[in-house]
């Protein structure tokens, strides 16, 4: 095998990764709003909303420093890169190597440096009041989820994702407490960092209530266009870390044959599917917490999580 | 190469010498900060031809000073020149950077007389090979240090940090005196050489260690000890505070890893436990300090504090895996801290470097009189920026090279036997990750602050952007931060001699691995390769500008922003309304707090409301305490205090009751005398 | 005449003399702590260095040593008659013959005292059973009458009592050095005490002290005590 | 040779004598403080003609390795502090504190005060040694009220009260050791001559040293200023010219440090008797504690720096008291460096006191700035004192330390402890003093800083580079002193 196959192999995870994040995004919507008896939006309208943005003037305030400017390149670049580390239709493409979970869980820790950055850039409220309840939120979710990294490292021996999803494939590691542990504790993770209920409202324009939108509050544009590309990359990438952790069924080895690449391509499109549904059927059914008690929430994924560990290092079994 | 050092730090104190002489004239500051940056230059360069080109460790140099029985003894390992490279990097980027931000100082005389002798202190107590020279130049260390933390010595508040500075450190000398009293025996065999081949019970070593642990973590700032750094550090010049912050820290872990691994053999497990818990608390409780504090080098010193935490957890795994045989991830932990002392250098030293040039521009260093000086000191911003995300451990930069390499030690750790370690480890690890969640808290919040929004101030509104000579040394500094960070193979192998003199095993050599990949431990493992990860951001961010400019709109329009409706706030003459509904630093915090700060540090927020219809201001009074404080220094200060008073009251009495003391001790005298044998 | 007499005198008698003029020498020292007046505490004072002198006499005459009658005659002439008289003049000229008061009440400065005997006994006498028999008892009191020296000086809020004890107490060591049989410089040391005696008392004058010195009370003294609160 | 060594022997005390002698008929105070100081060199002299020959024991006289190292730094102070005093004086006088008269008293009682000192050092007769004890004390007293100011006559009082109960207690000590070697060395001086007593330690009466040694600690004791015998210390260092609180912090201390020290030589010699060194470590860290303590609510800057010698007093007699080769080595060492820093600093203390007419701490601030020489010199001589490097006295105390840990953890600890609190309070002080805006008033500085500087130097250099010759002759007397 070249360097030719690998190489597209590679590219087409990149760009799958990049297609299908506002694919997943509408899908989440469309079914929220069915679930809630609205007609919702179309399919694709996330599509149509990047394309307008892209075309329209970007408005800039006053005050706003260059920072302001490159920071949505930056938080698009990272989670983009951090997107297509985590293992979709097969695993050890050429440059999975590149980056373990913990670099995956830091390059998602930079985006957002740059888009708390971003928020305090103008010198409004709103930014300052998004920033700061991000980075309380984060003060959590990121152990909380180093946590989930090593109960799951150690488990599988590894930190490197694509050996992981082969590992749990394999069917080694069993049914494991500290692995269920690890399992509810990423799925509050992952809420509380894609802004979903009950942590965010990922619509909500309400100024109490805002945590991310409130520190995109001044994006328009091209620049919010990749803000909110760079949100659906991060929703995909959540589900996409779930499913290659705890339902690595079907994906494809190394250098497998065309066919087994495919079925891993339509499996990954069944689990995203999946994901989305219990995603929005999770939401619809939950309200949104006080910002205060978010801590409580987060603060227990970061218990489950150590606890998770904890039995690790004290047993083999557990 | 230890002559060249002993050299360079002869020429050190010539230059204090001319300092004390010339201090008083502007060549006095070229002559001072140019040699010193050449010595340092030369120093540096020594340690890094030791270190690179693998020269075998000389026998030690004696010279006939000191005491007379040994003299005093020098020799330079790999341990040692490691810290030199640390040491003299750092040394050479203040001098760079006093050069030019040296001229802003009232009184000079004060600094230069001192400023060399501090470095060539450092630089002998790294080179120093009996406990006789080591500790005489580390409180050497410690007393100009003082005298630099003592140049702006008209506010009350820099005397105080003075005296509680020096008074810890001499604590921590005294310390590290018992540790090698009883290293040495009585016999005093002082000399390093003869205390590695002395054969000691166990406990010996035990006591050692935790007397060293206390010592060096007195000039550490090891959670409680830290106390006086939070102070000291941002009193002195900013080219001292980076030199203290940055590198004497460094000196005291070099200190602690020459004496347990190095001369207190063989470790026990414990060791490791007690090393990794403190370190792990220090982290924690150092970077949430700095995420409430308000100004500008405080929060700079306490994040200090984190580091040397995170540094001290690596040196714990290290011990506890030494102990238990476990040689390569020994070398792995010991790695991860070497190089995080390394990084920590590089970043912390241009963050106090871009803090003093805010602190001459504005003459503020809170950060709710600073704000905007982005736009006023464009240059000095980019490295702040970069160091800033390095010390939160973005990739690919330095910080989270080197904390990656700690989370990967702690990832070998279910191997370790023990059931204390067992438990504590993840726990640690838990701590661990919470201290870098907080750090890039702390770090946008420093940044966000100080250089983004609207000026807070008049005198923030009024920045200038700082000289060539300190742009020069925090883009220097800044540069290595990346380079360190994309490169860090290179980094990691010139550490291998080191652990592998200390531990019999050294990480697997990154030389000649694909894409300059790092591997730690081996490939089905972990990985990280900070160079492609760097190259695909860039090429990603690239393709996404060039295809929005290309195929979507490319106009920049700017307007006010986003007031809720309220046009006052965009309002030109309105500018203190705007920059004054800012979101405060003090506010950004409170979240985190509230949350994490209530109980061990009692943070209260006081809100006064007027009553509805009362037209006075509401107030938010927001405050909190070092527990240190209130648990060990204040009442140790106060139960002082009270004896002091009470038997002072000896000084005031009549001389029939003074003679009665005579009396009483000569009648308790005889008694006893006729109770013997 | 006098090797006559000595050899009339069994070493057993002249050994009784010695004890029972130092046992005395312990009685004043006693009647000096019970004084509650000036007055008389100089006078048991004189007494208590007359005793002196009767007892290093003897001891002058048993050792065979004359230089010690220098010692003794210094004992009667300077501080059984000068020195009382020159305290008598301060307590005239200052006008004080008020009484004294002692701390701790004058029978607890006795039981004290009594205290300070035994020890001192229990001190000397189970020290060697080898040093001869009359040094040792001859040092026991001293050593008693050393400790009631200062037991006075350190019981009375009065600088002419404190001079008093002092007094005593070098009583008491004049008579040790007495006692201990061929002990060289004793006559340059009694007067070079003498000297510092004077000294005290002259300084009493000399240090303007008077002024500020009107209730004697050494408390008096320490008003300043270095450092005024 | 040998008679010409005698000779040296005679002349460290007979050139005191006489210079005193003359000084008392010596109206022109310049010319006196000249002679004074030319005694004071001859002095020097002649005691270092004895570190080169040594003469043997006679009846009156022992040099040996121990007396010599006192003998030297004496007559070194004394003449330094004689330089200073020249210098100082003049201001004394120019401000009206003295008069011509009693400037002759004050030449006169210095040198008086040397033939007690060197006496005390030179002789090999315990009641001699007492003799020169007495004869310094009673100099210094004078000395100490010559101000006639309330405050230095009391403080001359107390001293002279004090000092004579402590030397009264100390003769009955000499008594009860000429008792205890009676029946061994036959009557007569032969039983008071040190090297006799030396000879026949073991066969001397062990009781009777016991009691004696007690008496002479006490009474020894309090002139070495060890607690709670101290009381007159801090009061006549700080009522006292500033030259005389020099000699005392510097002199007179080490005397009668020197002279206990010796009968615990005596005692170590005889194996039934107590530990000596258990009393005189015990009194050390008595003194130290106590002395650390009191330093923080010191007024007066000569008064703190009159506890300081105290707690010093108290470390050197830890010192000897733990004993061993290092610890007598440190202890000699300290000693030395005390003596050399203390008086340094004192010649400071007269320099600032001069220059801000007060010894009230509180009135006297930012010394670096006003003065920076001055300031920067106290600075050093506080961090001398305090034991921080590269000063002699943190030498000291590394092997005091380094060895009492290795042997007697508990009491190294304590050390270290009360080090470290009398360093807070002298640090605390120092800042005031050194540092802060300066406080109004600065006079000219008449006195000579030579002697300052000469003192701190040569401590400097002992810190960096501990002399052979010197480790050596320490070690050496070190095994005299077991």
């Amino acid at each position: 095998m070249g360097l030719i196959a690998p190489l597209f192999l590679q590219l087409a995870q990149m760009a799958l990764v990049l297609a299908a994040a506002p694919l997943l995004t509408g899908f989440v919507r469309t079914l929220k709003a069915r679930l809630q008896r609205r007609a919702g939006p179309p399919l694709l309208q996330v599509y149509r909303d990047l394309a307008k943005l892209t075309v329209k003037d970007a408005i800039v305030a006053t005050d706003a420093s260059w920072l302001f400017r490159i920071a949505p390149y930056l938080i698009f670049a990272t989670t983009w890169v951090a997107a297509s580390l985590v293992p979709s239709f097969g695993t050890n493409l050429l440059f999975s190597w590149s980056g373990d979970l913990i670099v995956i869980v830091a390059l998602l820790g930079s985006a957002r440096f740059f888009q708390m950055l971003a928020a305090l850039d103008i010198g409004t409220a709103f930014g300052g009041i998004g920033a700061s309840r991000e980075a309380m939120f984060a003060s959590l979710a990121e152990p909380a989820m180093l946590m989930i990294v090593f109960t799951v490292a150690l488990v599988a021996g590894s930190s490197q994702l694509s050996d992981i999803a082969t590992f749990m494939h394999s069917g080694a590691a069993g049914l494991r407490l500290s692995l269920a542990l690890g399992l509810v504790a990423l799925v509050i993770v992952a809420l509380a960092e894609t802004g979903r209920f009950p942590v965010d409202n990922p619509a909500t324009h309400l100024e109490l209530t805002m945590v991310h939108e409130a520190m995109v509050l001044e994006y328009s544009g091209r620049h919010l266009a990749l803000i909110e590309l760079a949100n659906a990359l991060k929703l995909l990438l959540y589900i996409s870390l779930i499913a290659s952790i705890f339902a690595p069924f079907g994906i494809a080895a190394l250098g497998a044959a065309p066919e087994a690449l495919a079925l891993g391509l339509v499996a990954y499109g069944v689990k995203l599917a999946f994901g989305a549904i219990m995603l929005a059927g999770f939401e619809t059914a939950i309200a949104k917490m006080r910002v205060f008690r978010v801590p409580n929430f987060i603060g227990a994924a970061l218990m489950l999580a150590l606890l998770g560990t904890l039995l690790l290092f004290v047993s083999a079994t557990l | 190469m230890t002559p060249i050092i002993l050299l360079c730090a002869l020429a050190s104190f010539a230059l204090g010498g001319f300092g004390a002489i010339l201090g008083r004239t502007p060549a006095g500051r070229i002559i001072v900060y140019g040699g010193s940056l050449a010595v340092a230059g030369a120093a540096l360069l020594a340690a890094l031809v030791q270190l690179g080109l693998g020269v075998a460790p000389e026998p030690s140099v004696a010279l006939p000073l000191g005491l007379p029985l040994i003299g005093m003894n020098f020799g330079m390992n790999d341990l040692s020149a490691v810290f030199l490279v640390i040491t003299n990097l750092g040394a050479a980027a203040a001098s760079l950077y006093a050069l030019g931000y040296g001229r802003h100082e009232p009184e000079p005389w004060r600094i230069l007389p001192f400023y060399p002798v501090f470095l060539a202190a450092m630089n002998l107590v790294l080179i120093a090979a009996d406990a006789y020279d080591f500790l005489i130049f580390w409180e050497l260390m410690s007393l100009a240090s003082w005298a630099l933390v003592m140049a702006h010595h008209e506010q009350e508040e820099t005397r105080r940090a003075g005296i509680i500075y020096l008074l810890m450190a001499s604590a921590g000398t005294l310390v590290l005196l018992f540790a090698f009293g009883l290293l040495a025996g009585p016999h005093g065999h002082y000399a390093f050489a003869a205390m590695r081949g002395m054969q000691r019970a166990g406990w010996i070593g035990g006591i050692v260690m935790l007397l060293a642990l206390a010592g060096v973590g007195s000039k550490a700032g090891l959670v409680p000890l830290h106390v006086w750094l939070p102070r000291a550090h941002p009193a002195a010049p900013s080219h001292i505070s980076a030199l203290m912050s940055g590198v004497m820290t460094k000196v005291a872990i070099y200190a602690f890893i020459r004496i347990v691994f190095d001369l207190a053999e063989p470790a026990a497990w414990w060791w490791g436990l007690a090393v990794l818990i403190v370190g792990g608390i220090t982290a924690v409780l150092g970077v949430l300090y700095a995420l409430m504090e308000d100004d500008l080098k405080t929060i700079l010193a306490y994040s200090t504090i984190e580091n040397v935490g995170l540094i001290f957890v690596g040196l714990g795994l290290a011990l506890a895996f030494k102990a238990d045989g476990m040689m390569v991830a020994a070398a792995l932990a010991l790695t991860a801290a070497l190089f995080h002392a390394f990084n920590h250098m590089l970043f912390k030293s241009t963050l106090f470097f871009g803090a003093g040039a805010v602190q001459h521009a504005t003459g503020e260093r809170a950060l709710t009189k600073l704000g905007g000086l982005i736009h006023r000191m464009k240059m000095s911003t980019v490295p702040m920026l970069i160091a800033a995300m390095a010390i939160a451990a973005l990739p690919p930069l330095n910080g989270f090279a080197s904390e990656w390499l700690l989370l990967q030690a702690i990832l070998l750790s279910p191997a370790l036997p023990q059931f204390g370690l067992k438990l504590a480890v993840p726990a640690v690890g838990a701590l661990v990750a919470l201290a870098a969640a907080f750090a890039a808290a702390c770090f946008v919040r420093l940044f966000g602050f100080a250089y983004l929004g609207k000026p807070r101030s008049a005198q923030a509104a009024a920045a200038h952007e700082t000289d060539a000579f300190s742009r020069a040394a925090m883009i220097g500094l800044a540069a290595l931060c990346v380079v360190a960070g994309v490169l860090p193979g290179f980094v990691i192998d010139l550490l291998a001699p080191v652990t592998q003199a200390l531990l019999g095993a050294h990480v697997p050599s990154q030389r000649g691995l694909s894409w300059l990949t790092v591997i730690p431990v081996s490939a089905s493992r972990s990985s990280y390769d900070p160079l492609l990860i760097f190259i695909f951001i860039a090429v990603s961010g690239s393709l996404a500008a060039l295809a929005l400019h290309r195929f979507g709109s490319r106009v920049i329009r700017r307007a006010a922003f986003w007031g809720c409706g309220y046009q006052g706030l965009s309002d030109a003459s309105a500018r203190d309304v705007a920059s004054s509904t800012q979101y405060s630093p003090s506010g950004f915090a409170q979240p985190i707090r509230q949350v994490f700060a209530s109980v061990v540090f009692r943070a209260r927020d006081d809100v006064v409301m007027p009553a509805p219809g009362q037209l006075g201001p509401a107030s938010l009074a927001s405050s909190w305490t070092d527990p240190a404080w209130w648990a060990i220094y204040t009442p140790l200060v106060t139960t002082v205090g009270r004896i002091a008073d009470r038997v002072n009251r000896l000084q005031f009495l009549t001389i029939r009751r003074y003679l009665a003391f005579v009396f009483l001790a000569l009648v308790i005298l005889l008694a006893w005398t006729a109770l013997w044998g | 005449m006098t090797s006559t007499i000595a050899a009339l005198i069994s070493p057993a008698t002249s050994l009784s003399v010695a004890h029972v003029l130092a046992g005395s020498l312990i009685l004043v020292s006693f009647m000096m702590l019970y004084q509650d007046r000036l007055s008389s505490v100089i006078n048991v004072l004189a007494l208590h260095a007359a005793v002196l002198g009767l007892a290093v006499g003897w001891q002058a005459y048993i050792q065979g040593a004359p230089e010690l009658y220098i010692t003794a005659a210094l004992a009667l002439g300077f501080k059984a008659v000068v020195i009382p008289l020159a305290l008598h003049r301060i307590v005239e000229r200052l006008g004080i013959h008020r009484e004294v008061e002692a701390v701790g009440g004058i029978s607890l400065t006795m039981l004290a005292g009594i205290g300070l005997v035994a020890l001192s006994m229990m001190v000397m006498l189970r020290t060697a059973a080898h040093a001869d028999a009359l040094a040792r008892e001859d040092v026991a009191l001293a050593l008693s009458v050393i400790l009631l020296g200062l037991l006075m000086m350190v019981t009375r809020r009065n600088a002419v009592s404190q001079i008093a004890g002092f007094m005593s107490l070098e009583n008491g060591l004049i008579l040790a050095a007495a006692g201990a049989q061929g002990m060289p410089l004793v006559v340059e040391i009694s007067v070079a005490f003498s000297i510092l005696i004077a000294f005290i008392v002259i300084g009493v004058f000399l240090f303007r002290i008077r002024e500020r010195f009107d209730t004697v009370d050494s408390a008096a003294l320490d008003a300043f005590r270095g450092e005024l609160q | 040779m040998t008679r010409l060594a005698i000779d040296a022997v005679v002349a460290t005390i007979a050139v005191p004598a006489v210079a005193a002698l003359i000084l008392s008929l010596m109206p022109s105070w310049r010319l006196a403080s000249r002679i004074n100081i030319l005694a004071s060199l001859l002095t020097v002299i002649a005691s270092a003609f004895l570190l080169l020959h040594r003469p043997a024991p006679t009846s009156l006289f022992l040099i040996d390795d121990l007396n010599i190292v006192f003998l030297l730094l004496n007559s070194f102070v004394g003449f330094t502090t004689s330089v200073f005093s020249a210098s100082y004086i003049a201001h004394e006088l120019d401000t009206g504190h003295l008069t011509p008269r009693y400037l002759r008293f004050y030449h006169a009682m210095y040198q008086v005060m040397m033939v007690g000192m060197n006496l005390a050092l030179v002789t090999n007769n315990l009641g001699l040694m007492w003799f020169g004890v007495e004869l310094a004390t009673l100099s210094t007293v004078m000395m100490v009220g010559i101000y006639r100011t309330p405050a230095s006559i009391e403080a001359s009082w107390k001293y002279l009260i004090l000092g004579s109960v402590g030397i009264a207690l100390a003769l009955f000590g000499t008594i009860l050791i000429y008792l205890a070697a009676k029946p061994v060395l036959g009557t007569g001086m032969g039983a008071m001559q040190w090297t006799n007593l030396l000879r026949h330690a073991a066969a001397l009466d062990p009781a009777m040293l016991n009691v004696g040694f007690v008496f002479l600690l006490i009474g020894y004791g309090t002139k070495a200023g060890l607690v709670p015998m101290h009381a007159w210390l801090p009061d006549a260092h700080a009522e006292g010219p500033t030259p005389i609180s020099a000699v005392l912090s510097g002199l007179l201390l080490n005397v009668a440090l020197y002279t206990i020290l010796r009968f615990k030589v005596l005692l170590a010699g005889s194996a039934a008797t107590i530990e000596p060194g258990i009393l005189m470590a015990s009194a050390g860290l008595v003194s130290l504690f106590f002395a650390a303590i009191m330093l923080y609510r010191r007024r007066d800057i000569k008064r703190m720096f009159a506890y300081s010698s105290i707690e010093h007093m108290g470390i050197i007699a830890f010192a000897f008291g733990i004993g061993g080769p290092l610890g007598n080595i440190a202890g000699l060492l300290q000693m030395m460096m005390h003596s050399l820093t203390k008086s340094a600093i004192f010649f400071s203390v007269g320099h600032v006191a001069q220059a801000k007419d007060t010894q009230k701490i509180t009135e006297i601030r930012g010394l670096t700035t006003s003065h920076p020489l001055l300031g920067w010199t106290l600075v050093a001589g506080v961090a001398a004192i305090a034991g921080l490097p590269p000063f002699g006295i943190f030498t000291s105390e590394f092997l005091l330390i380094t060895s009492t840990f290795a042997r007697a953890p508990i009491l190294a600890v304590l050390l270290g402890f009360g080090i470290l609190l009398a360093f807070g309070a002298l640090l605390i002080r120092m800042t005031a003093l050194c540092f802060g805006q300066p406080s109004s008033g600065s006079n000219a500085i008449t006195a000579s800083s030579v002697p300052i500087f000469l003192h701190l130097g040569i401590v400097l250099l002992i810190g960096l580079a501990l002399p052979a010759f010197l480790y050596d002759w320490f070690a050496h007397v070190a095994t005299l002193l077991g």
